[in-house]
């Protein structure tokens, strides 16, 4: 088995003495018993996501009132936080598929967590939209089914478009996911003692048995799921993007805002699961498997990523000058220099200038510093949504409505009971599914059967 | 409303009403078959009973929550209850309107009142009534909600004074103690009301009178213009007030009036005022004001100079004295006594003294002048209420006269007004009186001089010394809380009455549905107690108030002026056209001599001795406070600080930061020993040395939206001489640490250069008409080819020079809507729900800007950008062009609203309608319209263009096989602008005025860059100047 | 004439290029119906044991097509036929509008329909599964060879080829 | 295999079932609610050919039929079948100057509007919304009244199916 280019240039992904047998033994330790790290995470999420279920709780029973929106500000943390979590949810999905295609093999490590990563944002996000609804109770209406009242939806709409996006995009990436699981699964099945278990992965497993007929269509879904995503994931922030950029209110009405959204979505994502893993690899001792080496990588995707983003806000900044768009330059203006400047300014700080330091190696290549910076990226794009939809919002076009904006605490509950609902999820998933890519992992090992210690691997196919 | 041939409206008139006897057995069968919520209808139910005595209601449509939306289960069971004898008149479904007499202040104006199903829901000006000619200002739009106040007496109240305990008492009891008490009083009877000026209405207070010999009736008005005619009276030799004819004014000069707004006929003031602001053939009437505080008026002037109110008399000197007297022009001309009383007060030292900009007495001198006979000098109001107040008017009317305007647009002789006729000094008279025990009964109707007199005159105690004290009020407010009896009164909705607000103009009020509570209006109660007495003319007499107005009407009108066919016909003809006038329009008045003589009573203007002055105003949207429970006032923004729900001393800018003050700082004003906290509000225009309060407010005990609301600035006034002074008064302003965020609807108050309001000077509009407009570059493209509208478009044309910025709509909209209002902390929220708002800009100068209003609500674009982006197709365009909000098909998305570029869309952030309809707020849920859905929470509204009015008008035309011509269909906002500003109809035909005024080159449409192709066009702001710089 | 099939011959590997060695051999040698099991994917496989391309990608292909023309034709239906509705001065059938969805049928049509293909083409779910044997799903691989005889040949090949152990099923 | 199909159909089959049933009954078809006399239209409009607009007169005039009031029952129920059980009722209630409140059964949603007359007008047979009310001891409700059933009829008679048309 190969490693091909890696080899020659970089040290092996895992390192050699580790064989198919260590694999599923260090991935799967989790699902035996976990730590207490474990234990203590969970809490903190659940407690989170029970603030977050009152605040949610209070805003349905009283009404939309209970935030601090405003004519003309009428989204301000209910959308910031959709687009802040569709965007987490873009790197799962690149890595698994993006990298899948360009054979950047030190995804494997990483791919399957990123992907339930993608598939718990994806959900989180999901909920906004019907969270900021006035009536949620009728967030079906968006769903064009047949009905008594023989009326449609507008397929004309950005936020119908959205709809399907976003479903599209949570049920594609749960083929995905799924599909990767199942042979991961079947290892479980075979594994583990317990009756209980036995049953439950047997049935998500299907009955994979690792035939060669079977990986051979399993190889040929995957590429085609991954071929699918890829457009699908870039898509889903660009469609995202057009609740803003197909609207006519200036600082959204912006054509760069696809491939901004795009750029900002993986920048993100990479952020987030960069806090993850650094997480995650702590907490299961998987250091062995998500390396270094791994998250240098990922460092890098976020460097580049940081110049993307910040090249969008010079872009746009230039853009309104250049227009000569009265209209455009002040709400460009109103950003940087307006009432919510601060925002603006954590928003460029978090995302452009804290990232440069991933021009050091040494930055690169150590943990604590990654994982701050990857938090601050976090929050740069939390804000830089907030920073669009809401400075755009608060002053447009007609003086006379400006008006200002304050978020209540039910807006924060909301936001915080976000992260609980996610990471409640993400612990689950760590604790009862295999939080590597048995399959892919060992797809990689130098040494796959531990008999040819520390010699790398012949390659069998160019 | 039903229509005869001619496709006018025909109006129904009320044709019995049944006796008031008194009797307890009747009052009660009454209390009982009337009004019902339907909550009640459902608890009767519950206790399984159903049979019902309820005459009245057939279905309240509209007013039963929305609730069964969508429910899965089985719908709520719903009752019908049906007539019992179903009412003639009635046509369930099908509106009825009566003729009346707007009861809200006394200037009169004639109302059509729109009743469904016995219950007025819409209140509308009577366009033909001489006075308002079908218009109407926002209090008279909102007094419908007035009628179903929940916070309204239900029942006689006996109290003891002091300490004010309440008890119930019937009417026979107090009728009977009051009249015992009227007869052994020997005539120390005093009857203190407001204003009355109705032929049967004064002959009811003077028999009144006459029965009970010796008694006095006293006329008190919170807010007079008693020095109008106090001046009049010293140059005329009558105490009349003239009739101030705007309309026929080229040149105005204000001299701290404010005529548009709680002046004593503000509808008609605008409406004449806006008649000379509309350009025709390139010219326009001409206003320059002088004042201390930014009043509406001064909004619209073409220049604003600010000047101290004691500063006032001086101005108006000035000008009379470089028109006199340098001049030397005009009929005085040479007059000795003119130019000795005048000299001192040349031009360059007034100038000087007051600080006016060099030459500008004498510019504005010119301009009078040149529009002799065609002008108007005005001064009055509560901010020229000073020391020198008299002076002034004298200055005022001898300039008048001196400009040829006495007798053309100064009416003395013809058809004066009686509008305000309250008299201060008589209230002090009546005050030593009960001081010195010389008054033993006392009743007060139409008045709340506890709350509006200063306490330094000594009201309360002197209160203290009568032995009866009887307050006909709709409430136990402040005044009635100290009296010992407080008999509720009716709403004018309610009531039989008659107005003559001008002479010769004669209106009755006839009630449009039986009192709601157990109540009497005050003449019926003045009957009672004579009759429980058995005393004179009113004793004997043995029907009730409605059949003395009706004898009266007969001698006094029918008989006088010899009027042809039976009084039966000029009766019911009076009652459908709810006004009748002798007076010919085609009439002028005959110019009266001016007093040379009276320039002497001038006293030379003295000095205020303390850096800041405080100026008391009046509004048009509180003026005295009587309406101060009413939320839908309370909710309406001031038309020029754009705050509601509170009152604020205004402070120019430059003073703000003199003093440290910024907006909402709350700082304590101390005036002569009375000192009252109130928040700050930065008012551009202000004079740098003046602080402004207006009155109306801090009302103690008024209702539960009212109640301490606001500070009482009436507290302020200062008594000199037996006159009250509100203006000019010594004030210390001290701050106090505390904020109290005012809820101002309006955040951003300049143009940031944006060409949303667009201005020209009429200069520029003569040369160019298209003076104003910003160049486009290019032509707007589209992709797509338009959509066709085969039959209607409407659309709407909006003349920014004609609108004074009232918010009459505003209260129409919210009545014609079912607009609910949201309270003080929602609107400090940014959440009000009106759908038609004034946007107010200022330009120039923070010191002494330029004011702009637009009105702006839903341009029911072509190319709506909420349409496009509402995921439910809950917002589409019809096929006549009006952009459509289906609420029960809006999930609350707030889409639509973000991506308008106007921001007229309103989101129900909670269930706002429970202002209407929660259970404790009954009877108010019947003001509802029924024909227009009560939006729920969580959904998006806005501007319909009145379309249950368009769909009426449909009905309509096809009812009488017409079809449907221009001026058939009004929307709300336009049916009530006083100033005409709003006109509505079909674009897609080329002779409807709406489409003639969007081809205007005056016309052009906001943010039209966006290519949203709005159906409303805008005309531009024309100000009536030579240069742009000459302000 | 192929002989019928008896049962198989089951030997186990722990490495990778045993196996593959082992069933390019067996395929060498003219056995049929060569299965592999494996832990993962180890390429080289199909041309090993000589399997057929997958058809899944055709499935894919044909449930595309069908999701995006039926996205668009679905929302110029309902926009424009059943219902017309003037939203935004736009007209009935509003194209660049409908892509986004467009794309988004097309992309679940195929996803979903892939991962179905998928199953189908591995039979799956299968409600007993033939384990060989419960290191394949580890670290162990199986090469599977029916046996049309006694079985002895096979089983004879696959020692040979390096099986750690061989077993009849 | 054919197992699969059939669990997969059954299946399919029962929620579509269980979506129309729900459909069903949300539009009150059938509800026929005991009223607190039994008036019976078979008897009046039916048996004795009274025509509808004799008591729904408000209908040709407004927006509602209305349940009609008292007076015009006693109208004919001063003379007619006085000895009746219920008659005896109606008329104290009426002499005790009290109205009955019946049970509403054809009830729109109050964010909708309906003109009787308009309708009326076009020649819409009252029975096409309200049923055979003239052989129906109770009234029942026959027709959905919901907004595709409104709007199926708008169709075809070529009526405005514009929003405004029955929503403000």
């Amino acid at each position: 088995m190969s490693v091909e280019a890696d080899v020659l240039s970089n040290p092996p992904l895992i390192p050699p003495r580790i064989t198919m047998a260590d694999v599923t033994a260090d991935v799967l330790r989790p699902i035996e018993k976990p730590g207490k790290l474990w234990y203590l995470g969970m809490s903190i999420s659940l407690a989170a996501l029970l603030f977050g279920v009152w605040a949610v709780a209070m805003q349905q029973i009283h009404g939309v009132g209970v935030w601090g929106l405003r004519n003309p500000v009428m989204w301000a943390f209910d959308i910031t936080n959709f687009v802040f979590w569709i965007g987490i949810g873009h790197a799962g999905t690149l890595i698994s598929a993006i990298l899948f295609l360009l054979r950047q093999r030190w995804r494997t490590s990483i791919n399957r967590s990123a992907e339930a990563m993608t598939i718990f944002a994806v959900m989180t996000a999901g909920l906004f939209p019907l969270i900021h609804l006035g009536r949620t109770w009728y967030a079906y209406w968006l769903i064009p089914y047949p009905n008594e009242r023989l009326l449609w939806v507008n397929f004309r709409s950005p936020l119908l478009w959205d709809v399907f996006a976003v479903s599209t995009y949570l049920t594609i990436s749960l083929c995905f996911w799924y599909q990767g699981l199942v042979p991961d699964l079947a290892s479980v099945r075979d594994r583990t003692t317990s009756k209980l278990k036995k049953l439950i992965f047997g049935i998500f497993s299907l009955g994979w048995t690792g035939s060669a007929r079977d990986w051979n269509h399993y190889e040929k879904a995957y590429l085609l799921l991954a071929a699918l995503s890829t457009p699908l994931v870039l898509s889903v922030h660009s469609i995202v993007s057009f609740d803003f950029a197909v609207s006519l209110l200036p600082g959204w009405h912006t054509t760069i805002f696809p491939p901004y959204f795009v750029a900002g979505a993986i920048f993100s994502g990479f952020a987030m699961a960069m806090t993850l893993l650094v997480v995650l690899r702590r907490v299961f001792r998987l250091e062995e498997y998500i390396g270094i080496y791994h998250l240098e990588m990922m460092n890098k995707i976020i460097l580049v990523t940081s110049w993307m983003v910040g090249y969008a806000y010079m872009t746009e900044a230039f853009t309104a000058w250049y227009s000569e768009n009265p209209y455009e330059r002040f709400t460009f203006w109103n950003r940087a220099f307006g009432p919510f400047a601060w925002a603006y300014w954590i928003m460029v700080t978090c995302n452009f200038f804290i990232p440069q330091l991933f021009w050091f190696q040494r930055a690169r290549r150590h943990i604590l510093t990654m994982f701050i910076v990857s938090i601050f990226v976090n929050i740069g794009m939390w804000f830089e949504r907030f920073t669009i939809i809401v400075t755009s919002l608060h002053r447009d076009f007609l003086p006379a409505s400006w008006d200002t904006y304050a978020p209540t605490i039910y807006e924060i509950g909301m936001t915080v009971g976000s992260f609980g609902f996610f990471m409640t999820f993400f612990f689950l998933f760590a604790r009862f599914l295999p939080s590597l890519s048995l399959a892919e992992v060992k797809g990689v090992l130098v040494n796959p059967s531990g008999k040819k210690a520390h010699q790398p691997a012949e390659a069998v196919h160019g | 409303m039903s229509e005869n041939g001619n496709g006018k409206k025909q109006l129904r008139y009320w044709v019995s009403l049944e006796d008031y006897s008194g009797d307890p057995a009747v009052e009660k069968t009454r209390q009982e078959e009337f009004y019902s919520k339907p909550e009640s209808v459902m608890d009767e139910l519950d206790r399984g009973g159903t049979a019902f005595s309820r005459r009245d209601m057939l279905k309240l449509a509209g007013v039963a929550a929305v609730f069964a939306a969508a429910g899965c289960a089985r719908k709520p069971v719903e009752r019908i209850i049906p007539y019992v004898n179903q009412p003639e008149e009635i046509i369930p479904g099908v509106p009825v309107w009566y003729a009346s007499t707007c009861g809200e202040c006394p200037a009169g104006c004639g109302v059509l009142v729109k009743t469904r199903e016995a219950r007025p829901i819409k209140i509308e000006g009577n366009p033909d009534h001489p006075v308002n000619a079908g218009k109407l200002c926002a209090r008279g739009q909102a007094s419908v909600l007035n009628l179903y106040d929940p916070d309204r007496l239900r029942q006689p109240v006996k109290l003891s004074r002091p300490g004010g305990m309440k008890q119930e008492a019937t009417w026979r009891q107090a009728d009977s103690d009051i009249a015992q008490s009227l007869k052994a009083a020997g005539g120390k009877v005093r009857l203190l009301t407001g204003t009355i000026h109705g032929p049967a209405r004064k002959r009811l207070v003077a028999d009144f009178l006459a029965s009970f010999p010796g008694s006095r009736h006293i006329t008190y008005d919170a807010v007079s213009e008693e020095e109008i005619r106090a001046a009049q009276e010293v140059c005329y030799g009558e105490a009349v007030l003239p009739r101030y004819r705007f309309d026929k004014a080229d040149v105005l000069v204000l001299l701290g009036g404010d005529p548009l707004a709680g002046s004593f006929s503000p509808v008609e003031f605008a409406r004449g005022f806006a008649a000379g602001r509309k350009v025709k053939d390139g010219s326009m009437s001409k206003v320059i004001s002088f004042e201390p505080v930014l009043s509406l008026t001064g909004s619209s002037a073409d220049l604003h100079y600010q000047v101290k109110p004691e500063d006032l008399v001086k101005v108006a000197l000035g000008l009379a004295s470089e028109l006199v007297v340098i001049q030397g022009r005009s009929a005085f001309a040479g007059n000795a006594a003119a130019i000795s009383a005048l000299r001192p007060y040349s031009a360059a030292t007034v100038e000087k003294e007051v600080g006016l900009p060099e030459g500008s007495i004498k510019a504005t001198t010119a301009e009078l002048w040149s529009a002799r006979g065609k002008s108007l000098v005005y001064a009055g109001g509560m901010v020229a209420k000073d020391r020198s107040a008299l002076g002034l008017e004298i200055a005022v009317n001898f300039l008048n006269s001196a400009l040829e305007n006495e007798g053309v647009s100064v009416d003395g002789t013809f058809s004066p007004s009686n509008q305000s006729q309250g008299s201060f000094a008589d209230v002090l008279d009546l005050i030593a009186d009960m001081r010195a025990g010389r008054v033993e009964v006392l009743i007060i109707s139409g008045a709340n001089p506890v709350y509006s007199l200063p306490s330094s005159v000594g009201f309360t105690e002197a209160l203290q010394r009568v032995k009866k004290v009887v307050y006909l009020g709709d409430r136990v407010d402040e005044t009635g809380e100290l009296c010992d009896y407080v008999l509720p009164i009716t709403h004018p909705l309610e009531s039989w009455g008659d107005a003559e607000p001008q002479k010769g103009v004669f209106s009755l009020m006839q009630p449009a549905l039986r009192p709601i509570f157990d109540s009497r209006s005050w003449e019926d109660s003045l009957f009672a107690f004579a009759r429980t007495a058995k005393a004179g003319v009113l004793g004997n007499f043995t029907g009730t108030f409605q059949d003395y107005l009706k004898s009266v009407w007969q001698k006094e009108i029918y008989t006088r002026y010899n009027l042809a066919g039976s009084f039966e016909d000029f009766w019911k003809n009076a009652l459908r056209r709810g006004v009748f006038s002798v007076r010919n329009e085609d009439d002028a008045a005959t110019p009266r001599r001016f007093k040379i003589e009276a320039l002497a009573q001038i006293r030379r203007p003295g000095k205020v001795d303390a850096p800041y002055r405080l100026s008391l105003w009046a509004g048009g949207i509180q003026q005295d406070g009587r309406q101060q429970n009413n939320a839908w006032l309370l909710e309406t923004p001031d038309p020029v600080s754009k705050i509601t729900w509170d009152n604020f001393v205004s402070v120019a800018p430059k003073t703000a930061e003199t003093l440290g003050l910024s907006e909402s700082d709350v700082v304590k004003l101390s005036v002569g020993g009375v000192d009252a906290e109130i928040p700050v509000h930065i008012q551009p225009g202000m004079h740098p040395e003046v602080l402004a309060v207006a009155v109306g407010w801090g009302r103690k005990k008024v209702g539960r939206y009212g109640d301490s609301v606001g500070t009482n600035a009436f507290g302020w006034g200062k008594i000199e001489k037996n006159r009250l002074l509100t203006s000019a008064l010594p004030v210390e302003i001290s701050k106090t640490g505390k904020t109290n965020q005012l809820a101002s609807v309006q955040a951003h108050h300049v143009m940031e250069g944006r060409p949303v309001v667009q201005e020209a000077t009429l200069a520029e509009y003569r040369e160019n008409p298209k003076a104003g407009h910003p160049e486009h570059k290019e032509e707007l493209i589209s992709m797509w080819k338009p959509h066709e509208y085969k039959a209607e478009k409407w659309g709407m044309a909006i003349d920014l020079n004609a609108c004074i910025g009232c918010n009459a709509c505003v209260v129409a909209c919210q009545s014609e809507n079912n607009v609910p209002t949201v309270g003080r902390d929602q609107v400090a929220r940014g959440r009000e729900m009106h759908w038609i708002r004034i946007d107010r800009y200022y330009s120039g100068e923070p010191e002494n800007p330029e004011v702009l209003h637009q009105p702006m609500l839903c341009q029911h674009c072509d190319n709506a950008p909420c349409e496009t982006v509402c995921p439910t197709l809950a917002t589409t365009h019809s096929a006549d062009g009006l952009n459509q909000q289906i609420y029960n098909r809006c999930v609350g998305t707030r889409y639509c609203s973000n991506n308008c570029p106007y921001k007229v869309r309103r989101f129900n952030f909670y269930q706002y309608t429970h202002f209407y309809d929660e259970p404790g707020q009954s009877p108010l849920e019947l003001v509802l319209n029924p024909d227009v859905t009560v939006r729920t929470r969580g959904i998006m509204e806005k501007c319909t263009f009145c379309v249950q009015r368009i769909r009426e008008g449909r009905e309509r035309a096809k009812e009488l096989g017409k079809p449907l011509a221009d001026g058939d269909i009004v929307t709300a906002c336009q049916q009530t602008c006083p100033a005409e500003a709003i006109v509505f109809g079909d674009l897609n035909n080329p002779e409807s005025r709406v489409a003639q005024m969007a081809k205007e080159p005056r016309g052009y449409r906001v943010l039209d860059v966006l290519n949203t192709h709005p159906a409303i066009t805008y005309l531009t702001k024309i100000r009536n100047r030579e240069k742009a710089e000459e302000v | 004439m192929a002989k019928a099939v008896t049962g198989a011959v089951v030997g186990i590997f722990d490495d990778p290029q045993t196996l593959l060695k082992a069933g390019k051999a067996a395929r060498e040698r003219g056995f049929k119906n060569l299965d592999a099991y494996m832990p993962y994917f180890v390429h080289g496989i199909n041309e090993a044991l000589g399997l057929k391309r997958s058809w899944v990608p055709w499935a894919t292909l044909l449930a595309g097509v069908t999701g995006g023309s039926l996205g668009f034709l679905f929302q110029a239906w309902t926009s424009a036929v059943d219902w017309p509705l003037n939203v935004g001065g736009k007209p009935f059938v509003s194209w660049p509008a409908f892509i986004p969805i467009t794309f988004e049928t097309t992309v679940l049509f195929a996803g979903v329909t892939t991962l179905l293909a998928l199953f189908a083409a591995c039979r799956l779910p299968q409600r007993n599964p033939k384990i060989l044997d419960s290191r394949v799903t580890d670290d162990h691989f199986a090469l599977v060879v029916p046996i049309t005889g006694t079985g002895a040949e096979e089983e004879r090949f696959l020692k040979d080829a390096g099986a750690l152990d061989v077993k009849k099923v | 295999m054919g197992r699969k199909w059939q669990v997969t159909l059954i299946v399919l089959a029962v929620l579509g079932y269980g979506g129309w049933v729900i459909a069903e009954l949300n539009t009150n078809v059938g509800y026929a609610p005991e009223q607190p006399l039994p008036f019976s239209h078979k008897i009046h409009a039916g048996d004795n050919k009274i025509p509808c607009l004799y008591c729904h007169a408000p209908a040709e005039k407004g927006r509602h039929a209305t349940v009609p009031p008292m007076n015009v029952c006693m109208g004919c129920h001063k003379s007619v079948a006085v000895t009746k059980e219920n008659v005896i009722k109606l008329a104290a209630a009426y002499k005790a100057d009290s109205a009955i409140a019946w049970v509403r059964v054809h009830a729109l949603p109050d964010f909708t509007y309906f003109s009787h007359r308009w309708h009326l007008a076009k020649g819409v047979a009252c029975q096409t919304c309200h049923g055979p009310v003239e052989t129906m001891d109770k009234i029942v409700q026959v027709q959905k009244l919901n907004m595709g059933w409104c709007v199926d009829c708008h169709r075809q008679n070529k009526a405005s199916i514009e929003c405004i048309t029955c929503h403000n």
